[in-house]
C-alpha cells in the first residue's frame, strides 16, 4: 500500500475486498459525477458566475469517493475547503451543491458559504472549514461527543499534505490519541499546499509517518485506487469505532488543477501534470470494471450521459434559483432565545 | 440570602447545570485533578469523574475547538482557558469556528458553547495581565458576559449555559474572593441586561467587571461630597444594553466610562461614541474615560499600582468634572 | 512621475530595501516560489535566492515567531501572513512577544519586525473577509499601518522596514490593482502622520484603506451638490495622528469616520470619542460612524455587496448631516 | 541513557569525557548557588517581597547547570519563565537575579520582567517567556538569523514537557528541521506540567520519541546527572555547529516543589516527590567528587558557605535596591525614531 508521485501506479491487486459490480458502477459514478461537476463548476467560474475561491477536486476523487462508501450513514465527516467531492459522494443533490457555488438561497449552505463550506446536516457532513487545519480540533470535538454519548459512531476527518504542518493538526489529535476517541484522519497528499512541495515544507515527507507522535495506527495508501481506499478505509474505522482509538491513512494522490481558479502553477512542469494523470482514478476504476468484466462500455457510457443530463439540471436550477433576500443577511448570526 | 465568594458562585452554577443537565461537561487545562488554577472547579472532578470533567494538554487552540466540536456535536461543553491571555493561541477557533459556524453554514449547526476564562493581574507581567473583551465585543455571532458580582457572575453563568450560542464569559482572577449576596434559591439571569448597581443624579458612571467595585466605592466617597453617582454594570459587552445607560444620562447629563482595558479601542470607546452621538444634546460635558495607562505591564509592584483607575482617581475626575 | 499599482509599489520598497540593506528577508507562505498569492513579490525569488525570500510552511504562528526571533538576532524580516485573518493564529506571538518584548526585558531586546497582510474580501465568506486592525490599533509596543495609496504604501513600508520597532503592516487586497502617481526617485514616509487627501471645508471626513476611495469618490459627487468634504486618510493607526484631524473638524464643525471594519469596538469608535471628548463644542452635530454590517460575511455576492458603506451611502448620509 | 521516575537512577559510569577537579568543582558550585538562591526567593516570596508566580526549579539544576556548561559562551539562549536556573548558571549575578525579583530597578529586567522574564543580551540570554510553547519558534528566529550570517554559533531553548503539546512547539520545530537551523531544544521532563501528569497529556510518553516527527535526531538523559548532561549537550551541539541541523534532547529530572508558588499539589504524593530526590542531582554530583577524591568535604563546604555569603549579599542588594521610578513605566514601549 504505498503510491509514488505522479507515476502510472501498477492496478492493486491486493485488494482485500470482492469488488461487486453494484460498487464498482456506483463508484464509477460518483467519482465521475464529481469530475463533471468540477468541470462544470469551472467553467461558470469562468463565466463569471461564481466568486471567491474555488478549489477543485479533480484527480482526488477516489479518496472521497472510497472513503465514504466505507463509512456507515451516520458517521460524522468534517472537510477541509476543497469539500465538493465529498459532499457529492454522500449523495447531495448535485443541484444545491451548484446552487451553494452560485451563492443563491437554494444553495447547501443558503449561499451563505460557497464552495468552501458546504455542509448538511442531515447527511452528518459537518462543513468544509477554510483555515488550514482548523477543523481538527473540531473533528474531535465531535468524537468526543460520541464517545461521551457511547455511539457505535466515527467521525472521519479529511484534509490535505499542507495541514499537517498547522499547530491545530498536532494539538488536536494529540487530544484524539490521549482519549483514544473514535475518529479516523484521512491526510490527502496531493503534493502540493499551494505551490509548496511536501519536501519543501514538512520535516517527514511520508505523512503517515508523521502518526507516529501520536502513537496511532497509520497506514499509507494509493489515494487514486477507489477500492483500495474504500478497503482501508472500512478497515481502521472498523478499529476506531471498536475502541481501537483514532487511526490515521495518508492516501497518495495528485491533484491536477491549480490550487484555486488563478494559479500560475510556477511550482510544477506540465510534464508532472502529465504523467501524474497516468494513473487517474476513474480510468483506472473504468479498466478494472471493464477488465473484470463488472460493466460494459455502454454501461459506462450511459453513466457518463445520465450524469450530463444530471448536470445540465443542476446548472439550470443554480442559475434559476432565487438569490438569498436582503434580509437573509441578517438571519443566523445568533439564535433567538 | 447567603454571602458567597464570586469563585463559589460560579462552581455553583457550574455544579447545578451539571446536575441539571447531563450534556454539561467541563474541559481545559488543570480544571480535574488540580481543581482549577484558581480553585473555581474544586471538588467537580471527584464529584462528575473523568468523562465529565476533563483535564487536557496545554494546547488552547486545540480545547476550543474541541469543545466547539463538542457543542456541534449535541454537548454542552464548558471550555476553560486558563486565562484569558491565553486565548491569543485560541483566536482562530473562537472568530472563525465558535463566532461563525453557525451563519456560514446557513443556519444548520449550533454551537451552544461556553468559554470561561479570567482576567486580571497581579505582578505577572506583561504577556498575563491582559484583557481583551473589546475584541470579543466586536465580533458577530459571539456573546460577551463579563460579571462583577457573585450574584451576577452566578446567574449569568447558568443562563449561558443553557444558551443555543457561543459565549465568552470573562470572570476576573481579583474577583474570586470577593464575597456577596447570593440567593439559595435557584435563579438565571438574562444575557443582554445592564443593571443599575447605584442610583443617583448627578453623574453617571458605566462600568463592568472588577472597576465596578472601584466605581462603587468612589461613588461612596463623591456621596459625602454632594455628588450622587449613578453607576450602571453593563455586565454584558455584546450585545450591548445602552438603554440604561441612555435614561441615566438623560437625568445626569454626565458620563464616565471606567474600564481595566487600554483606553485606545477599549470597550470605553464605543460607550462613549454612541453615548457621544445618540445623546449629543443631552451631556452637559465631553464623556471622560479612564481606563489602563497604554503601556504593556510592569512586573514591579510599585509600577503596576499606577497602571489603572483607583478609587482616587475616580474621584478626582469626577470632581474635576464639577468645578 | 510615474504610475504604478499599489502591489508594484509594495514590491518595489520591498526590493529597494532588501538591496539596501543584506539584513532584510522576506518569509511567508508562498512569498517564494509563486511569487505571493497577491503577486506582490513576484520575482524577489528569482532575484535574491532561497536564503532572503523563504517559503514556509502552513504555519503563521511559527512564521511570526520565527521572524521576531530573526529580528531579535539581527536581521530585518519582513514576514507575510498571506491574508489579515490568519493572523489570528498568529495571535499570540504577535501581542505576546512582538509588541512585549522591548518593554519586558527593560530595553535590551529589539524586535525590528515587519509584518505584512493584506485584509480583503471578495465571495471568500466569513473566515477569510475579517479585518482586525482596532485589534493592533490597541497594542501598545506596536505600530500599525494601514496605507490607501501606492505612494503611500511604498514610503510607508521602506520607513517600516527601517524602523526598530515591529510594525503591522496592513495592505490591502483590493486596492493591489489600484494605480497612483509614485515618484522615481526614492523616497520614504513618516510613520504616525496622517495625511490630508482632500480639502473641504464643509465637513470632515476621516478615513484610511480601501474606504479612503470611497470617501473621495463620495467627496467629488457631493462637491457637486456644494459641499465640500475634507478628507483626511490616518495611515497610521497606532500612533494616531489626530492633529489634523482636529484642525480640520475646527474648520468644519462636522466629521464622518468611514471604516471596512465592523463598527463596533472599530477604528471608528476610537476617533468618534476622542473628537467627540476633544472637540465638544466645536461639533455643531455628532459624530458620525459608517462601516460594515455587524454580521459574519456571506459569500452571496448580491448579500456582500450590502456589507459594506458604499459612495451612495456616505453620499447619503452627509447630506442627510447637511438637511 | 534513561532514567526513570524519581528512583535512585545509579551513577552513569558512562560519561565520556574525564571529569576536572576543576569543572566538577564549578558544577557543584552553580548548582548549589542556584539552589540556595531559591530557598531564599521562596523565603522572601513567604515574606512578601517578591510577588506573582515564582516557578522554583529546584531537583533540575543539573540540567542548567551541564547545558550551559557544554555551550559557547556567545550561544543564544532562549527559555521558558522556569528560568532562574539558566541565568545563575552563566554566570549572571546572583544581586541583579535578586533584585528582578524583588521587582527593583537593578534588576536584570530592570523591574519590569521578574521571574518569569529574565535576559542579559550582554551574555545572549535571551529570555525567560511565559506563555508555554511560545518561545520555541523566537528561538528557531534567532537560530536563522546564525545561519543567515553563517556564524559559528548554535541556539540552545530549553522548556518543559507540557511544552512538547503546544502548537508553537510543532510548527517551530518543522520550521527549524526544514531549514536545517543550529538549534538544539532541551526537554526538560520533570513528568508534569503544572499537575498533569505527562501521560495524561502527551500520547507519547518518552518525549525524545516526539522528534521523530521532525526527523530530528534525539537523545533521552538522566537530567539530574550533570556530567551526562553537559557530555549529551556537547555533543549534539556539535552537531548543531558543523552543519547537523536541529538536534532534540529529552533530560528527565524532577520538581521537587509545586508548579509555582500556592500549589495544593494534589496530583502526587509526598511519598514520590521524597524517592525522587534520592537521585538528586546536587547529591550526586558531590559524592562523585567525594568518591573520585575530586574535592574534599571540606572544599565543599568552603563553597557552601561562600555561597551563602554571596546571597547574603544578593538579598541585601535587591533590599536595599531603588524601586523604579513612575516615570520607568513608559520607558521601552517604543524606540524612539
Ligand atoms: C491558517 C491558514 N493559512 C493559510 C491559508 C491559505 N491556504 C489555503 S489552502 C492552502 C494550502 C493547503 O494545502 P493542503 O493542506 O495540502 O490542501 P490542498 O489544498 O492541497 O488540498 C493555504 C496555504 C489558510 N486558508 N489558512
Ligand atoms: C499557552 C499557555 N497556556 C497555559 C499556561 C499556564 N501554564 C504555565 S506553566 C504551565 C505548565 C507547563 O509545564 P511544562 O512545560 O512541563 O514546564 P514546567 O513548568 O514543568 O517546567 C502552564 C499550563 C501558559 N503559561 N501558557
Ligand atoms: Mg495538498
Ligand atoms: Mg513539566
Amino acid at each position: 500500500m504505498a503510491a509514488g508521485l505522479g507515476v502510472n501506479v501498477p492496478e492493486s491487486e491486493k485488494t482485500k475486498s470482492g469488488l461487486t459490480a453494484v460498487e464498482a458502477l456506483d463508484w464509477f459514478k460518483k467519482m465521475s459525477l464529481i469530475r463533471r461537476f468540477e468541470e462544470r463548476a469551472e467553467e461558470a467560474y469562468g463565466q463569471g458566475k461564481i466568486g471567491g475561491f474555488l478549489h477543485l477536486y479533480i484527480g482526488e476523487e477516489a479518496i472521497a469517493v472510497g472513503a465514504l462508501a466505507a463509512l456507515h450513514e451516520d458517521d460524522d465527516v468534517v472537510t477541509h475547503y476543497r469539500d465538493h467531492g465529498y459532499v457529492l459522494a454522500r449523495g447531495v443533490d448535485p443541484k444545491r451543491v451548484m446552487a451553494e457555488l452560485y451563492g443563491k438561497s437554494t444553495g447547501l449552505s443558503k449561499g451563505k458559504g460557497g464552495s468552501m463550506h458546504m455542509a448538511d446536516l442531515k447527511r452528518r457532513l459537518w462543513g468544509g472549514y477554510a483555515v488550514v487545519g482548523g477543523h481538527i480540533p473540531l473533528a474531535v470535538g465531535l468524537a468526543l461527543a460520541v464517545q461521551y454519548n457511547k455511539e457505535p459512531r466515527i467521525v472521519a476527518c479529511f484534509f490535505g499534505d499542507g495541514a499537517t504542518n498547522t499547530g491545530a493538526f498536532y494539538t488536536g489529535l494529540n487530544i484524539a490519541a490521549v482519549w483514544k476517541l473514535p475518529l479516523v484522519v484521512i491526510v490527502e497528499n496531493n503534493h502540493y499546499g499551494m505551490g509548496t512541495a511536501v519536501a519543501r515544507s514538512s520535516a517527514l515527507t511520508d505523512l503517515y509517518k508523521k502518526a507516529c507522535v501520536f502513537n496511532m495506527p497509520a497506514l499509507q495508501i494509493d489515494g487514486n485506487d477507489v477500492v483500495e481506499v474504500r478497503d482501508a478505509v472500512r478497515e481502521v474505522a472498523d478499529r476506531a469505532r471498536s475502541g481501537g482509538g483514532p487511526q490515521f491513512i495518508e492516501a497518495v494522490t495528485y491533484r491536477y488543477r491549480g490550487h484555486s481558479m488563478g494559479d500560475p502553477q510556477r511550482y510544477r512542469t506540465k510534464a508532472e501534470v502529465e504523467a501524474a494523470k497516468g494513473s487517474d482514478p476513474i480510468m483506472r476504476c473504468q479498466q478494472r470494471m471493464l477488465s473484470r468484466g463488472l460493466a460494459t462500455e455502454a454501461d459506462l457510457k450511459q453513466i457518463v450521459s445520465q450524469i450530463e443530463v444530471e448536470l445540465d439540471e443542476a446548472v439550470r436550477f443554480a442559475e434559476t434559483s432565487p438569490l438569498p433576500e436582503p434580509r437573509d443577511l441578517y438571519a443566523d448570526v445568533l439564535i433567538a432565545e | 440570602m447567603a454571602q458567597k465568594s464570586y469563585r463559589d458562585a460560579i462552581r455553583e452554577a457550574l455544579r447545578e447545570e451539571m446536575h441539571r443537565d447531563e450534556r454539561v461537561l467541563i474541559l481545559g487545562e488543570e480544571v480535574g485533578v488540580w481543581g482549577g488554577t484558581y480553585a473555581v472547579t474544586r471538588g467537580l472532578h471527584q464529584e462528575f469523574g473523568d468523562r465529565r470533567v476533563k483535564d487536557t494538554p496545554i494546547a488552547e487552540s486545540a480545547i476550543v475547538g474541541t469543545a466547539v466540536g463538542a457543542a456541534m456535536g449535541g454537548l454542552r461543553p464548558v471550555a476553560e482557558v486558563m486565562t484569558i491571555n491565553f486565548t491569543l493561541v485560541a483566536m482562530d477557533q473562537i472568530v472563525n469556528n465558535a463566532a461563525k459556524i453557525h451563519y456560514m453554514f446557513g443556519g444548520q449547526a449550533k454551537v451552544p458553547l461556553v468559554i470561561r476564562t479570567p482576567a486580571g493581574w497581579g505582578q505577572l507581567a506583561a504577556t498575563h495581565s491582559q484583557t481583551f473583551e473589546a475584541w470579543f465585543a466586536s465580533l458577530p455571532g459571539l456573546i460577551v458576559v463579563m460579571p462583577a458580582t457573585p450574584y451576577d457572575a452566578k446567574g449569568l453563568l447558568k443562563t449561558a449555559i443553557r444558551s443555543e450560542n457561543p459565549v465568552m464569559f470573562i470572570e476576573h482572577a481579583r474577583l474570586y474572593g470577593v464575597r456577596g449576596e447570593v440567593t439559595d434559591e435557584e435563579y438565571i439571569l438574562p444575557i443582554g441586561v445592564s443593571d443599575l448597581k447605584r442610583a443617583g443624579q448627578n453623574i453617571t458612571i458605566v462600568t463592568y467587571s472588577r472597576m465596578l467595585h472601584v466605581a462603587l466605592t468612589a461613588a461612596e466617597q463623591l456621596s459625602q461630597d454632594g455628588i450622587e453617582c449613578e453607576v450602571i454594570d453593563l455586565r454584558t459587552l455584546r450585545p450591548l444594553d445602552m438603554a440604561p445607560v441612555y435614561e441615566s444620562v438623560k437625568k445626569t447629563h454626565r458620563m464616565v466610562v471606567l474600564e481595566e482595558d487600554w483606553v485606545t479601542c477599549g470597550m470605553g470607546a464605543e460607550i462613549a461614541a454612541r453615548v457621544s452621538h445618540d445623546l449629543f444634546d443631552e451631556l452637559d460635558m465631553p464623556v471622560e474615560r479612564l481606563g489602563q495607562v497604554e503601556v504593556p505591564m510592569p512586573y514591579a509592584k510599585n509600577l503596576e499600582a499606577l497602571m489603572f483607575p483607583t478609587q482616587e482617581q475616580v474621584v478626582g475626575k469626577i470632581k474635576g468634572m464639577f468645578a
